[in-house]
């Protein structure tokens, strides 16, 4: 494919500009481009039945690689990915293996365990929850990584479960406020636009009760200095797009990318955990930090 | 009259483009390009073409969905549910009821009646409410849309989810249940054929056929049609039958022949449809000419998007509405001036008679 | 006595055609004047001029000498023209009181009003009425609207009152007692515009008349001056004579047998219902005459035909054709028996369709307007010309929307299509009303030819005179009872005083009326 | 919703559907958002959205009343037009902001905050729930029992109810049926419009893309229910509302609570409860049936003949 410019498309399902899960995609998706000189289309809003012949179309039209933002492109990525021998599928967040596509599975499940252990340590009520936008593989892998660090640290404790929306901020909000009703004081949110909701009630719910401090954790991008309620941000777990993408990308280029599961874990270094400066020392003790590098090295070894 | 249309219809089309230059030009876009890519988009080639009758093909059934039951007095508004259910149980169907030793023919048949009947089952349960229970179709189809998206992502969840992945998706339609593709390179399916059919067969029911003639007049004056005994409940649930079954159809249709699988973002046709309907001015025909103008604005609309420029999405949206209204606009107005003077015909024909 | 209102040449058009040519006349304080003319002579069009809701195209209004626009409806309000519409103008789901308010000017803030109440009450009074106010007229029958407009009417306009054709529902007595206020409100300087079919209460009533013919005015004559064979001829150009019935030999197979039969109601839908007047109806009609049902309106004539076209269902035995039908409201029968309903607009016709559509509503699924549930329209249209031919449907092209045509033919529309399939059963409710002297007499005629074709008809009439001359037997309806009258052997007095519900012991069948249960709408009225 | 059902409610009964209520919304939500954003001030945040809601309206009743053309297309138009505006706006904003790199943030007094009535706000449970809320909300319920009282008690009521009833009669009473028209659905508009400025910088101070999703369809399938009364229409809300925390509720006490019963509700899948409301709707739909028509002429626009 030499002497013709490298084209790259980034589709995703959702808005990009949701704040969250697909703006960081795209903004992750431009900055690869801008790095490797690459043409970028971009499309946001796609249901998975446009998404075959979207996809066909961009091979049709000699495209090099085509990053489906979202693990319902697996199905359609690897139906085309059938007729085409130039174009590279590389779709993120999915948990499966399908001929001729590139399956990059962000794994939050390590970093959740860490904040759930975090949470287990800071929770006074011995009950933390969890709220997604929608019960897909990413997402719950979250749940499931929270739940297990949890466990480790109290065995005792109990972690909710809650489903919302992406788009609706109100619901996720009343969610929340339903989670401290019931005595939850560690939240870990992973529902990216309506993130503000969840932001917003443990906002208000500090300062109702300051005595009862509420905290929350931020997902996939680093949302510690979040404007509404930074001071009570414990951390995120962050997944870094941009090294994930430039991977496959170089290797999409020079056409070695092959056809697989890349498992972007912690080890890799694209899924991380981001502790609030804000609140280190003073939330977060010294003692705590230290159990937590101890709880990394575990995962590490662990694999 | 019908030359005045068209002459309307072009100018509404004329203006919709001025008025999205302008609008593009404002938003710092380069307006002759996109409408370019548009055009390239929509009808330019042959892949283009195939793009947008792919993308009619569900609005058109979802369209005649909400056509056939207005136009019975039955206010549908459920193409959404009954397309999502369709849908499902079309994918129960090909993926796990059906063995996968069925021959083709058979299979698919199966599959498409399966949608259809699903549809058509969900549409009933809103007529059957407002028979025993009185309670407003309008109202029922709205709620059970949103109950038929969770239930559909529940089965997502459960019985229909693909092996060995923990997403709420449904497991591949096994190719031989997929409706053959007629043009190489592009989903332009067979589907897109059933659905014409479809729509010519409404037609016909609509125009030469006593239940056509008897729906019809059921939408216009309900009293009238009981006392010269037409069976009003009947026909009415008949008719939401039929609608509901076409938004079921269009649901195993999408998934049999563009998809090959099922999420719960099955893309909100039936919303669209009823306009669809409504902007043919609930007659078939009318409705397939809306449906292929939808399909050619999102086919269009898509290029625009995935081109270098990157029109937003909502931007293109943006456009599509506009577009939709100068429509309108025009429509709504070439129908007043035709209708004037078609009462002045009739006027004069009186007095005519009377002198 | 000086000219209230003088019109000056008046001509409106609607496109191109003209429903009033030139139109010029004077009407002075005080006097009743009567404006005749057939189906679609622009009776109501010149109305609607004085009203406000329709601007003429030319010519000029002098209200007391002063050249007035009467821009609007509101306007005519202000210079004290009140008018009675033919096709009534009341918000079905609100009652007569809010109704009025709803007119009546003032903030809008405040709701029903004391004044509004007061004024209405007043004539209430006046007109000796007790309309139920407090109910949603919807609910009332068509004679209760057509008061409590005449009420609204008189409420908002002081000086001009036009009434648009009043009498088409109303009873003999009402009609009289009607007229008789008409005559009190002239005496009393209000000027009163009477459009009307009906020539005798014109003469008795007006003291000068003008009679419409195409949109131009024939005559204008003192009312004493003029014969009414004058007037026809003016009205129509010819001269015509209503159709005397030879009666019918008696005692043929009867095609409807009713015993018992009264609403049943469902809890659910009784709720808020007013509580059905009929009670246990029972008659029976034989093929090959007409029977009459007379009776003060709401005295049970809507539930009673509600139940034989199973609008609602009842209790009781009903026998259609020899057939009986088991659950009432199963409404199968509708398909073989003929219907003419009460209101033409609402349950008789689709009016946005074509004259064709109209007239093949009911055989458009039977051989040979259709095969195997497919239409067959070619077959219609020499089939549907021959009907217009025979009915006289004023109307050049049937593919035109029923709309466009005045109500006396609209009606024609409804009986050609009713007649057309020979029933063997007619139910038919006040057929005429509404219908010019000439449309009229063709309808009676029609009715006629059918009975002695072998139809049994039930005729249900607020027009005493036509009844009585198209009826073969007789019932007299009161308070929701069935009385069968000895009629022909009895006088019209009689029959009025059966019908206000006098001597009625006399009377055999149906139980009698002293069940404690009066009709609350329509109190005593003097015969 | 309550908010935007009442201005709804009131344009229907005049007879004009508008489907375009979500869009509506919207973009109140997104004017009110970035008004308040600019200005630094709450209150013009409010009447920015008011006023967008009212500029849809008004684009709405042009299209309708004055053009004729159907108002269920229009309105599906009007929704499409609001989320690609809206998208569109919000996406040059954002990049504005990321270009000046500024948080996008409400301050305290940029946004609104909750006003506690001093004694009643203190009442055990309930109290928080009813006497501290935010000041749009008590006057909605203010609004709410004007647009009752004047719906039944005054001749304005009488108008409304006569226009969606039979506008030849008020034709007929001189009320320039158009016009009237024209004014409830701007009516409706500002409610709809302040009805998402509340879901913006009340409720959560943010805004997202197609933050509504939904909550449109469901105010208007709630005026239905409600019967065309306000009382229906609240009742109706809270009703819903009532649920919805229901199921929340629910969602967390399985985990949370110590009861073997909700326990065992775990192995349920949550799309159940999310389904709860719309299924309590019907099933209540189906129970206290009996539904009174609605306003005749629903949806139809009409023209003066002649
Ligand atoms: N209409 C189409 N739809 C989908 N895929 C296509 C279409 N046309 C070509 N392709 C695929 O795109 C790739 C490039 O297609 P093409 O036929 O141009 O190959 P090529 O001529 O070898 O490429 P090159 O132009 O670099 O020599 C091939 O993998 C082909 O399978
Ligand atoms: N709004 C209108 N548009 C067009 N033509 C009309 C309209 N109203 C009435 N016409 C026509 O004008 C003529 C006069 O109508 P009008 O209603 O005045 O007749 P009429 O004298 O009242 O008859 P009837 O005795 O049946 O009431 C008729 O031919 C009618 O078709
Ligand atoms: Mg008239
Ligand atoms: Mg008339």
């Amino acid at each position: 494919v030499q002497g013709r410019v490298f084209r790259m498309a980034f589709i995703c399902s959702g808005s990009i500009t949701d704040g969250g899960w697909n703006q960081d995609g795209r903004d992750a998706a431009v900055k690869v481009a801008k790095a490797l000189h690459a043409k970028l289309s971009v499309l946001e809003h796609v249901t998975p039945i446009r998404a075959t012949s979207i996809m066909r179309d961009f091979c049709r039209r000699h495209y090099g690689l085509i990053i489906g933002h979202g693990y319902e492109f697996l199905v359609p990525a690897t139906q085309v990915a059938r007729m085409t021998t130039h174009t590279r599928f590389a779709i993120s967040g999915a948990d499966k293996v399908e001929p001729g596509v590139t399956t990059m599975n962000f794994d939050l499940t390590q970093p959740s365990y860490e904040l759930g252990a975090l949470a287990a340590m800071i929770s006074r009520t011995g009950k933390i929850g969890f709220i997604g936008g929608e019960a897909i593989p990413s997402v719950e892998a979250c749940y499931k990584g929270f739940k297990a660090g949890a466990r480790a640290v109290n065995p005792k404790i109990r972690v909710a479960q809650a489903y919302t929306s992406w788009d609706q901020v109100g619901l996720s909000k009343t969610q929340a406020q339903a989670f401290i009703q019931q005595g939850i004081d560690v939240i870990y949110q992973n529902v990216d636009a309506a993130s503000q909701g969840v932001f917003e009630a443990v906002k208000s719910a500090n300062r109702r009760h300051p005595g009862h401090p509420v905290y929350v954790f931020g997902c996939n991008g680093n949302q510690n200095n979040n404007p509404t309620c930074s001071r009570y941000t414990l951390a995120s777990a962050v997944i870094r797009l941009d090294r994930a993408f430039m991977h496959v990308a170089i290797l999409a280029k020079a056409g070695k990318l092959k056809a697989g599961v890349i498992n972007e874990t912690m080890a890799n270094h694209v899924c991380i955990v981001v502790l609030n400066p804000k609140l280190l020392g003073r939330v977060i003790t010294p003692a705590m930090e230290h159990r937590l590098v101890v709880i990394r090295k575990h995962l590490l070894a662990a694999k | 009259m019908f030359l005045l249309e068209i002459i309307f219809t072009v100018g509404g089309c004329a203006l919709a483009a001025g008025a999205v230059l302008i609008l593009l030009a404002l938003m710092g876009f380069p307006p002759g390009h996109i409408l370019e890519l548009w055009y390239r988009g929509a009808v330019a080639d042959r892949y283009a073409l195939a793009d947008t009758l792919t993308k009619a093909c569900p609005l058109l059934l979802t369209g005649l969905a909400a056509a056939i039951t207005f136009r019975a007095g039955v206010f549908n508004i459920g193409a959404q549910g009954q397309l999502l259910v369709g849908a499902a149980m079309a994918v129960a169907m090909s993926t796990r009821l059906l063995s996968p030793h069925t021959p083709p023919l058979p299979g698919i048949t199966m599959c498409l009646f399966a949608g259809a009947g699903a549809g058509a089952a969900w549409g009933l349960l809103a007529s059957l409410l407002e028979l025993w229970r009185k309670v407003p179709v309008v109202l029922s189809t709205i709620l059970l849309n949103f109950t038929a998206l969770y239930a559909v992502k529940i089965l997502l969840h459960s019985y229909l989810q693909a092996h060995g992945t923990s997403a709420p998706q449904s497991s591949q339609i096994p190719p031989h249940f997929c409706l053959p593709v007629m043009m190489k390179y592009t989903s332009l399916h067979i589907g897109v054929l059933i659905a014409a059919a479809v729509a010519m067969v409404a037609e016909f029911v609509q125009v030469m056929t006593v239940f056509g003639f008897q729906t019809t007049a059921i939408g216009l004056n309900e009293a009238a049609s009981r006392l010269v005994g037409i069976p009003v409940a009947a026909r009415q649930i008949q008719a939401m039958l039929i609608g509901a079954g076409c938004a079921g159809l269009a649901g195993a249709i999408q998934i049999l022949g563009v998809a090959h699988f099922m999420t719960a973002k099955i893309g909100n046709y039936g919303y669209a449809g009823i306009a669809v309907a409504l902007l043919g001015r609930l007659d078939p025909m009318g409705v397939a000419v809306a449906a292929l103008f939808f399909g050619a604005l999102d086919a269009g609309a898509q290029r625009a998007e995935e081109s270098s420029i990157g029109l937003p999405h909502e931007t293109s949206n943006i456009i599509k509405a506009v577009i939709i209204l100068a429509m309108l606009i025009i429509g709504a107005w070439s129908m007043r001036r035709t209708l004037r003077s078609g009462l002045w015909q009739q006027r004069n024909t009186e007095t005519g008679d009377g002198a | 006595m000086s000219p209230l209102l003088e019109l000056i040449r008046i001509t409106r058009r609607f496109g191109n055609l003209t429903a009033l040519s030139e139109v010029s006349l004077r009407v002075n304080t005080g006097e009743v004047f009567g404006i005749l003319g057939e189906n679609g002579a622009g009776k109501s069009t010149l109305m609607h001029l004085l009203a406000g809701a329709l601007q003429p195209n030319s010519g000029q209004i002098l209200l007391e000498g002063q050249k007035v626009v009467i821009s609007s409806p509101r306007r005519a309000f202000e210079l004290g023209i009140g008018m009675v519409y033919q096709h009534f103008k009341l918000v079905g789901t609100q009652t007569g009181m809010e109704n009025l308010a709803l007119f009546a000017p003032g903030g809008w803030w405040r709701g029903v009003s004391a004044e509004v109440r007061q004024t209405a009450d007043r004539w209430r009074r006046e007109l000796n009425w007790n309309v139920e106010m407090h109910r949603p007229v919807e609910r009332l029958s068509v004679s209760e609207q057509q008061r409590i407009e005449i009420i609204k009417a008189l409420s908002l306009g002081g000086r001009l009152l036009i009434l648009d054709e009043p009498t088409a529902a109303l009873t003999p007595a009402q009609v009289d007692s009607l007229l008789s206020t008409v005559r009190q409100l002239a005496e009393r300087g209000l000027t009163v515009l009477l459009v009307s079919h009906k020539l005798a209460e014109i003469k008795s009533v007006c003291d000068r008349i003008m009679i419409l013919r195409q949109g131009r005015m024939t005559l204008e004559a003192a009312a004493d001056d003029v014969s009414t064979s004058e007037i026809i001829t003016a009205m129509i150009g010819k001269d015509i004579s209503l159709p005397t019935a030879a009666r019918a030999p008696q005692g043929g197979r009867s095609v409807l047998e009713l015993e018992h039969a009264e609403p049943k109601h469902r809890g659910r839908h009784s709720f808020g219902r007013d509580r059905s007047v009929l009670k246990a109806a029972s008659l029976r009609v034989n093929a090959g005459e007409i029977a009459g049902i007379c009776g003060v309106e709401g005295s049970g004539q809507i539930e009673l035909s509600a139940i034989l076209t199973g609008e609602t269902d009842a209790a009781g035995r009903l026998v259609i054709d020899g057939i009986p039908l088991t659950k009432f409201g199963a409404r199968r029968h509708l398909k073989d028996i003929g219907v003419i309903p009460a209101d033409r607009q609402k349950e008789g016709l689709i009016l946005p369709w074509s004259i064709h559509n109209n007239l093949a509503l009911k055989a458009h699924d039977r051989r040979p307007f259709s095969r195997w549930g497919i239409l067959r329209r070619r077959g219609w249209s020499d089939h549907h010309e021959r009907i217009k031919r025979q009915f006289d449907i004023r109307a050049g092209d049937l593919r035109m929307p029923v709309v466009g045509l005045s109500g006396g033919n609209q009606q024609k529309v409804i009986v050609a299509r009713e007649l057309e399939l020979k029933p063997g059963f007619l139910l038919a409710i006040n057929p005429t009303r509404g219908l010019d002297v000439g449309a009229a007499a063709f309808v009676m005629q029609q009715m006629l030819t059918a009975r002695d074709g072998g139809m049994g008809i039930l005729l249900i009439h607020d027009d005493l005179d036509e009844l009585l001359r198209l009826s073969d037997r007789l019932y007299v309806m009161y308070a929701g009872h069935l009385y069968e009258t000895p009629w022909p052997d009895a006088t019209r007095r009689q029959i009025g005083a059966w019908m206000l519900g006098n001597e009625l012991e006399s009377l055999r069948s149906g139980p009698r009326g002293d069940d404690g249960f009066r009709d609350r709408r329509n109190g005593p009225v003097q015969p | 919703m309550v908010l935007a059902g009442l201005g709804e409610l009131t344009a229907e009964i005049t007879g004009v559907i508008d489907i375009g209520i979500e869009g509506i919304m919207l973009s109140g939500a997104l004017a009110a958002f970035l008004a308040s954003f600019a200005s630094g001030h709450g209150m013009i945040g409010l009447l920015a959205g008011i006023l967008s809601g009212i500029v849809m309206a008004g684009i709405f009743a042009v299209t309708c009343i004055g053009m004729g053309a159907d108002q269920i297309v229009v309105g599906t138009a009007i929704n499409l037009l609001a989320l690609g505006a809206t998208g569109s706006f919000w996406m040059l904003f954002q990049n504005w902001t990321q270009s000046h790199n500024l948080v996008i943030h409400l301050a305290r007094n940029e946004a609104f905050n909750r006003i506690p009535i001093p004694w009643l706000s203190q009442i055990g449970f309930a109290g928080p729930a009813l006497f501290d809320q935010y000041g749009l909300v008590y006057f909605t319920i203010v609004l709410c029992g004007m647009v009752g009282w004047a719906l039944n008690r005054t001749r304005l009521g009488l108008v409304i109810r006569g226009l969606g009833d039979s506008p030849e009669t008020c034709a007929a009473a001189g009320i320039p049926v158009k016009l009237s028209r024209t004014l409830a659905t701007l009516f409706a508009g500002g409610c709809a419009g302040a009805a998402g400025a509340y879901l913006s910088i009340m409720q959560t101070h943010s805004f997202a893309q197609n933050m509504t999703d939904g909550i449109g369809f469901v105010v208007l399938s709630l005026v239905i229910f409600g019967r065309w009364t306000v009382w229906g229409l609240i009742s109706g809300c809270v009703l819903f509302g009532a649920i919805n925390s229901l199921q929340q509720t629910l969602q967390t006490a399985r985990y949370t609570s110590h009861s073997t019963v909700l326990h065992a509700m775990r192995h349920l899948p949550f799309e159940i409860f999310q389904m709860l409301p719309y299924l309590a709707a019907l099933i209540a739909l189906a129970i206290f049936a009996g539904s009174r028509p609605g306003p005749k002429y629903l949806g139809k626009n009409w023209q003066a003949d002649s």
